[in-house]
């Protein structure tokens, strides 16, 4: 055992249990601290895949910008923990929620066990050829930020650009929502 | 400065009124019944749309009238005050109308009023204390109130529980020297006023 | 060195690099302990005062003429200061949250010395002629680690506000999150037309890397003069994210009393002290490596030092003195101008800020298509 | 002074043995007392002037005003407390952590001073423990310079560190 | 080595008991906050309740009495000198201009008239307790904003006054300067050069805290058009003094009703247009410099005489040496000491122009030298009651605005 | 113990992605569920970045980018449903967001 393997395992338990935690957590100011957790957790994973890039952005957008936000809505909300209302859903859905995990268990478990094509074709960690872009069709993995720039700007072009619109027609759909609902406290 | 043919009008136009005196300033006496009209009169037909002062007076114990009600409004046209003696109705229980709503000013004065007086505003919006604490027992400008103060709980029970401390009455030795002015020598020596604690009274237990 | 370097373990290079890490700790630490009585002397000196002068220890204090000039300059305050929140009573109110109430003060003061492992402070001449520049790691994106970890920081200022479960920590937390989460946005957006112009075509190393940012600047502009609204932004939103006047919507002392730190007392509230100090360093140091050309000596000079050891503590010498000139110019600024209304911030933010970093962007964007261009 | 009197009298010195854990604790204490200014009356304009150019209480590291009692050191009640304000006066005695030490700053806050009346507590003695009591009407500022230097000075006989392991026990039991 | 407690009191319980009332009245998503009774925004210790929506103020209940020491009823326990001391502590920015109110008041009673000299003395003190008033009133509204150095300049100012003070009075801040029928004492050899040169020098001082605040953008943006008072408010809530004047009233009692001789002097009302929290902020400054205009005049005319009024044999106690040596002053000394001075009965409403407004002593006497009645018509108290319609719907950075411009004194509100 | 190898980090991409979907199902406080359909994306993103990995590829990588893109969106918009929501019915459960109900 090594030190990323060791990395891994502690990224991978602190992803998981934060994940577990959050979801099982009462007060949503927890299950928000969890979540951060987790999400850093998986930063720590996109580093051991070294995926530098991706794994700021996840810290710098999950941890710095949307958790902030969860935090945020949880404060001025004013939410306490959930109390002890029982409710007619919470008994089906935890049943199927349950039925859920023990499926997925047993789908992990085969991918373990199963010599799937996934585990067979990858020569475990190739390694990286950091000088050029592309390689033949297909765009090289690679550390650098410079091959994102360059992915994303020639043959994803049409997706970011529908990224955009897309955050565009949130951010337009935010302001109406939150407009709309002070016009109403007015009335 | 208000002339003599305004107070005329005035005691013409309001046979409820009573000129007192003008020496420093015009002062009128008001019937406890017509004197929210005389205010909103005042205020809305006249020009004295400042009320600068509203107060109480406790001519004493033994008084007719005990409590009497002074209030000074302000002409910015004439540059003078009025000065209105109201008698308030019961020695017991003083009761008088509240002229907050013509003048939201007298709404603190007025709290004021009863908060050291006990001379209940009706029709005031929010009448309560607004000096002392609210569980005060006592109005302290009413004349047979001693100066020391008298002794009481203090509002918050839990610093009590800690500090053991009350409302006692103040000490009153070396405090100011009043001498009475009249009778023979020996009771005209000045001695503190208030005599809750001095040399010759124990501190009271 | 390097190939020092690449003899060692993995655990011998993870010893190396933890020593270098306390040892920058040390120094950022020092550095805003005493920034807090820089503080105090400037504010002094602006306000006609003298300033902690009186505080001497005990042996130091009898020394002939370096004893009394210490004392005058205040030096040994801060030792009291600080050792004294080690020696006062921890009160935890019965009301707070206390998990959270102890985590805070750690996570407002762990990100600000987190981002200091991705700074470059000086570089390091070998006698190949090699340059090596001396800091913990040297990502490729760096800037954009120091935004990511830098906006964790903001937790440790809204966990204090709600942990406390009183109103005006809860008050200045809920400030704090909208206002730090409105001022990263302008920060970000000003830092763009920097890479725009930092990287060249067809150069490899990313321009995201502050090492190469600061060697664009040797010999050449000062981005401070190519790019001054860049400039701008990012100081103004630097004050933002520092939480200092006229910005200090978390404690604005007289509406909200200590703001998110109200209930903090002794050592919590020293961490908190210690953090927000810890952050302006941090922050003037980032500024004077993007836009005042790091340690190099002046626009447009190759710098006047030797390409040796001496020239590596000069160059570090130098970067100190702008460090430490902005820090100046943070405590300046806060003795001179009075506080912004809440929402006057987020207006600020939102309406001023984000629009012109939004402008400048397509600015440079234009310009430096044009330059590329005509160049090819 | 006669001659057998010049050795050492530990009655001139205050009778006072302090350890060297004590001097210790004693110096980082006494150079850094934060006061919470419980600015009540007169006395506060006063509490103000020291803090001024003038007097520059800054120069023995105590312009640091915290708002907050978490984060001070020694109350400066500065002012004349009425039973009123006493509760509030003693609930945030209760907020300081400990150590703390409290200064009655003028005639008022010491005694009641020339308030004898029903409203006006006398003295702040009655609900937290004072320290230094400074006299005059309000005292000048060099007066409370004066009153912090003499709190110094007491700090620096106090037993601290038996204080510390004291209160450390009365936690734990 | 920190021992850790735990302690179960919080800056919020204080207030709780009462702000649960509050709360529970309206609807859920309010905030019940408790502003005070220390609390730096304050200056003092009023204490307001407040009610947030967000960080919308939607009601406002102040809280005074947290300094009600019990002066009307100490008034009625002595005579009318020994009471002088306490008017120092009514308003302690301008315990001068207090003093002077309080003499005039019962002298209006005697029906004494002073002569020049002394008039010209009072006019001097008031004037320039306007300006120390105004110069703490100035600093502290920066502070309040944010600003803090500004607030250091003027209590430098405020030094040079408090020495002037010192040598005038003996005493550098409670002066208990006047006497029914005069003053305490003459002015000193010389004193009147160092006023003049202090009056020279003020300009540059307060063109100092001008350039920090007065054209600073952040300042006007946190100042203008918050805590606007209307003309018809600020005269229904009976405002006075500068916040009733910068709301575009001319009313100035020294103009209006002149007193002590205020009528030989020339000089400006500044008036305000909005009633804004600047506007407040820019009247104090411009009454400053009218009040050096008026201590020039007073100094270049300076009358000689007597300093008090020597008709007044049963008022004014007789210096000192004459009663070492006649048996006539002696005795006169004795009566005026221990029975007071002998006021005739009668009541009397006087208000002064002082610098937080119309300070007015309503006295009922019934002869003797004790008065039967005082009652003190605090501005402060009056300008503070306008706070409940003022401060809802403004933000919660504004109460510190707005309580700064306002410049109030809980001394004199809760007497 | 061998090394890690690229299953290991799928099996953890499927379990975080297993745990978010039994958050969705079982929490009923709305800013929970959004919060778990976050790990779900989570769970999702570090399987392809592990697939972009080993295969050399970086679209994968490039899809991760976009899935952050849309999910700050997501989050964006959801909140400001979910107070606008809270504004109207005083509650973020999910129960009581039904229209008919009741």
């Amino acid at each position: 055992m090594n030190f990323v393997d060791l990395l891994f395992l502690g990224f991978a338990t602190l992803a998981l249990g934060g994940g577990i935690l959050m979801i099982f957590s009462r007060h949503p100011v927890s299950a928000a601290l969890f979540m951060i957790i987790s999400m850093v957790s998986v930063a720590g994973l996109f580093v051991l895949l070294e995926a530098f890039f991706l794994a700021i952005l996840q810290v710098l957008v999950y941890a710095g910008a949307v958790m902030v936000l969860f935090l945020f809505i949880i404060m001025l909300l004013d939410v306490g923990p959930e109390g002890a209302k029982s409710s007619r859903l919470k008994l089906v859905s935890g049943f199927a929620g349950v039925a859920c995990f023990s499926i997925l268990i047993v789908l992990s478990l085969l991918l373990v066990f199963d010599s799937s094509p996934i585990s067979q074709a990858s020569t475990l960690w190739p390694a990286l050829d950091q000088n050029s872009l592309v390689n033949g069709e297909n765009l090289v993995f690679s550390t650098r930020v410079k091959s994102f720039g360059f992915g994303l700007f020639t043959k994803y072009m049409l997706p970011i650009q529908v990224a955009g619109f897309l955050l565009l027609a949130a951010m337009v759909g935010v302001i109406i929502l939150s407009k709309k609902v002070i016009r109403e406290e007015k009335v | 400065m208000i002339d003599q043919d305004f107070i005329d009008e005035l005691l013409v136009k309001h046979e409820y009124l009573s000129l007192v005196s003008h020496e420093d300033c015009l002062t009128l006496s008001c019937n406890r019944d017509h004197w929210l009209n005389f205010a909103s009169y005042l205020s809305l037909e006249e020009t004295f749309d400042l009320l600068v002062d509203l107060t109480a007076i406790d001519h004493g114990e033994d008084a007719e009238v005990r409590f009497s009600v002074v209030c000074h409004y302000y002409s910015r046209v004439h540059h003078d005050y009025i000065r209105v003696h109201v008698e308030c109705a019961s020695n017991e229980n003083p009761e008088i109308l509240s002229i907050s709503s013509v003048y939201p000013s007298a709404d603190w004065h007025e709290r004021e009023t009863f908060d050291m007086f006990g001379i209940r505003f009706t029709n005031h919006p929010n009448m309560k204390r607004i000096l002392m604490w609210d569980e005060y027992p006592y109005f302290p400008l009413r004349k047979e109130f001693p100066l020391a103060g008298i002794d009481t709980p203090l509002p918050a029970p839990d610093v009590v529980e800690v500090t053991d401390a009350s409302v006692e009455p103040a000490p009153m030795m070396g405090g100011p020297f009043v001498s009475s002015g009249s009778g023979p020598m020996s009771d005209s020596e000045p001695r503190a006023k208030d005599e809750s604690w001095t040399e010759k009274s124990e501190k009271p237990v | 060195m390097i190939e020092f370097m690449q003899s060692l373990e993995i655990w011998q290079i993870l010893a190396i690099k933890i020593v270098f890490a306390l040892m920058m700790i040390g120094a950022v630490m020092t550095m805003a302990g005493y920034s807090v009585l820089a503080e105090r002397k400037v504010s002094a000196l602006m306000q006609g005062r003298l300033g902690p002068n009186r505080t001497v220890l005990p042996i130091i204090g009898s020394v002939p003429i370096i004893g009394p000039f210490l004392q005058g300059l205040g030096i040994f305050q801060p030792l009291a200061d600080g050792l004294k929140f080690l020696f006062k009573e921890e009160i935890v109110p019965g009301h707070v949250n206390k998990i959270y109430y102890y985590l805070a003060p750690i996570i407002a003061l762990v990100p600000a010395l987190t981002t200091m492992t991705v700074l470059p402070f000086g570089e390091f001449f070998t006698g190949a002629g090699e340059t090596i520049p001396l800091m913990l790691a040297d990502l490729d994106v760096g800037i954009l680690f120091i935004l990511a970890v830098s906006s964790l920081g903001v937790y440790g200022i809204v966990l204090a506000g709600w942990s406390s479960n009183s109103k005006y920590p809860f008050l200045g937390g809920i400030r704090s999150s909208a206002q730090m989460i409105s001022y990263e946005l302008a920060m970000g957006l000003s830092l763009l037309p920097i890479f725009l112009w930092v990287s060249k075509p067809g150069v490899e190393v990313s321009a995201l890397s502050l090492v190469e940012i600061v060697n664009s600047q040797h010999q050449a502009n000062w981005l401070l003069l190519v790019q001054p609204v860049s400039a701008l932004i990012f100081l103004i939103a630097l004050f933002a994210e520092t939480n200092r006047l006229p910005f200090d919507m978390p404690e604005s002392e007289t509406d909200l009393v200590g703001g998110f730190h109200t209930e903090y007392g002794s050592f919590k509230f020293g961490i908190f002290f210690v953090a927000e100090y810890a952050h302006i360093v941090i922050g003037s140091a980032i500024f004077t490596i993007i836009f005042l050309g790091g340690w190099h000596f002046l626009p447009w000079m190759s710098d006047p030092w030797p390409a040796n050891w001496v020239g590596t503590i000069l160059g570090v010498g130098w970067f100190l003195t702008k460090t430490v000139g902005l820090i100046f110019f943070f405590i300046w600024i806060r003795w001179t101008l009075p506080r912004f209304r809440y929402d006057q911030v987020m207006d600020l933010g939102w309406t001023k800020l984000l629009p012109l970093a939004l402008a400048n962007l397509l600015f440079y964007i234009v310009l430096v298509t044009w330059l590329d261009q005509s160049a090819l | 002074m006669i001659a057998n009197e010049v050795a050492y009298n530990g009655k001139v010195e205050g009778d006072v043995i302090v350890t060297k854990a004590d001097a210790v604790i004693n110096w980082i204490r006494k150079h850094s007392v934060w006061p919470m200014p419980m600015g009540l009356a007169c006395c506060a304009i006063e509490l103000m002037a020291s803090a001024a150019s003038r007097y520059d209480i800054s120069r023995f590291g105590m312009e640091v005003m915290r708002f907050s009692p978490r984060q001070s050191d020694c109350m400066i009640v500065a002012g004349t407390v009425t039973y009123k304000m006493a509760e509030v006066v003693r609930r945030i005695y209760d907020q300081m952590g400990d150590p703390k030490w409290v200064v009655a700053m003028g005639a008022c806050a010491s005694t009641g001073g020339m308030y004898r009346s029903y409203a006006v507590m006398q003295g702040v003695d009655n609900i937290v423990p004072v320290d230094v009591y400074v006299s005059g009407c309000p005292p000048r500022p060099e007066a409370l310079l004066d009153a912090m230097m003499k709190l110094q000075d007491k700090i620096g006989k106090e037993s601290s560190v038996k204080a510390l392991t004291k209160s450390a026990s009365a936690v734990s039991s | 080595m920190s021992p850790t407690t735990t302690k179960e009191i919080s800056i919020g319980d204080v207030a709780a008991r009462e702000a649960a009332g509050i709360n529970q009245m309206d609807g859920e998503d309010r905030m019940a906050l408790n502003v005070g009774p220390s609390h730096p925004t304050t200056h003092g210790v009023l204490r307001l309740i407040l009610e947030l929506n967000g960080d919308l103020i939607e009601k406002c209940e102040p809280v005074l009495g947290y300094l009600h020491r019990g002066d009307e009823k100490i008034a009625e326990n002595m005579t009318y000198n020994q009471f002088v001391p306490y008017t120092d502590r009514l308003d302690y920015l301008s315990p001068l201009a207090n003093n002077v109110a309080y003499a005039i008041s019962v002298e209006k009673l005697t029906g004494l008239e002073l002569p020049e000299r002394c008039q010209a003395i009072r006019v001097l003190v008031c004037e320039l307790a306007r300006i120390s008033s105004h110069l703490l009133g100035m600093g502290v509204f920066g502070m309040d904003a944010g600003a803090w150095t500004p607030f250091m300049y003027t209590f430098t100012e405020r030094e040079k006054l408090y020495t002037l003070f010192e040598e005038l009075t003996g005493a550098r801040f409670t002066t208990s300067y006047t006497r029914i029928g005069g003053v305490a004492r003459d002015i000193p050899e010389g004193w009147l050069d160092r006023v003049s040169k202090f009056c020279d020098e003020l300009p540059f001082a307060t063109d100092e805290v001008e350039k920090l605040l007065t054209r600073n953008r952040i300042f006007l943006d946190r100042t203008e058009g918050i805590g606007q008072i209307t003309k018809e408010d600020a005269l229904a809530y009976g405002l006075t003094g500068p916040n009733l004047r910068a709301s575009g009233i001319d009313l100035d009692l020294r103009k209006d009703k002149p007193y002590s001789g205020y009528e030989k002097y020339d000089f400006d009302v500044p008036i305000g247009t909005r009633g804004d929290c600047y506007d407040r902020y820019l009247v104090r400054i411009e009454e400053v410099r009218q009040s050096i205009r008026i201590i020039k005049q007073v100094i270049a005319d300076f009358p000689s005489g007597a300093w008090y009024a020597e008709d007044a044999k049963k008022i004014f106690a007789p210096p000192k040496e004459k009663i070492l040596s006649s048996m006539e002053e002696l005795i006169q000394n004795f009566m005026i000491v221990t029975e007071g001075p002998q006021i005739p009965s009668g009541e009397v409403y006087f208000e002064a122009e002082n610098p937080k407004g119309a300070l007015g002593f309503y006295i009922v006497s019934k002869g003797g030298g004790v008065p039967y009645r005082m009652k003190i018509r605090a501005p402060s108290f009056c300008n503070l009651s306008i706070l409940e319609k003022l401060v809802p719907g403004h933000q919660l950075s504004d109460i510190t605005v707005i309580l700064g411009s306002l410049d109030f004194v809980m001394g004199e509100c809760d007497r | 113990m061998e090394s890690i190898t690229p299953q290991h980090f799928l099996i953890l991409a499927f379990l975080l992605f297993g745990v978010g979907f039994l958050g969705v199902v079982i929490r009923r406080n709305l800013l929970l569920v959004l919060m778990s359909l976050e790990l779900m994306l989570n769970g999702v993103n570090v399987a392809l970045v592990t697939f972009s990995r080993t295969g050399q590829n970086l679209d994968g990588s490039l899809f991760v980018f976009f899935i952050m893109t849309v999910a700050a969106a997501e989050v964006a918009v959801g909140l400001a449903l979910l107070v606008a929501l809270y504004k109207k019915r005083r509650s973020i459960f999910s129960e009581d967001a039904g229209l008919l109900q009741n």
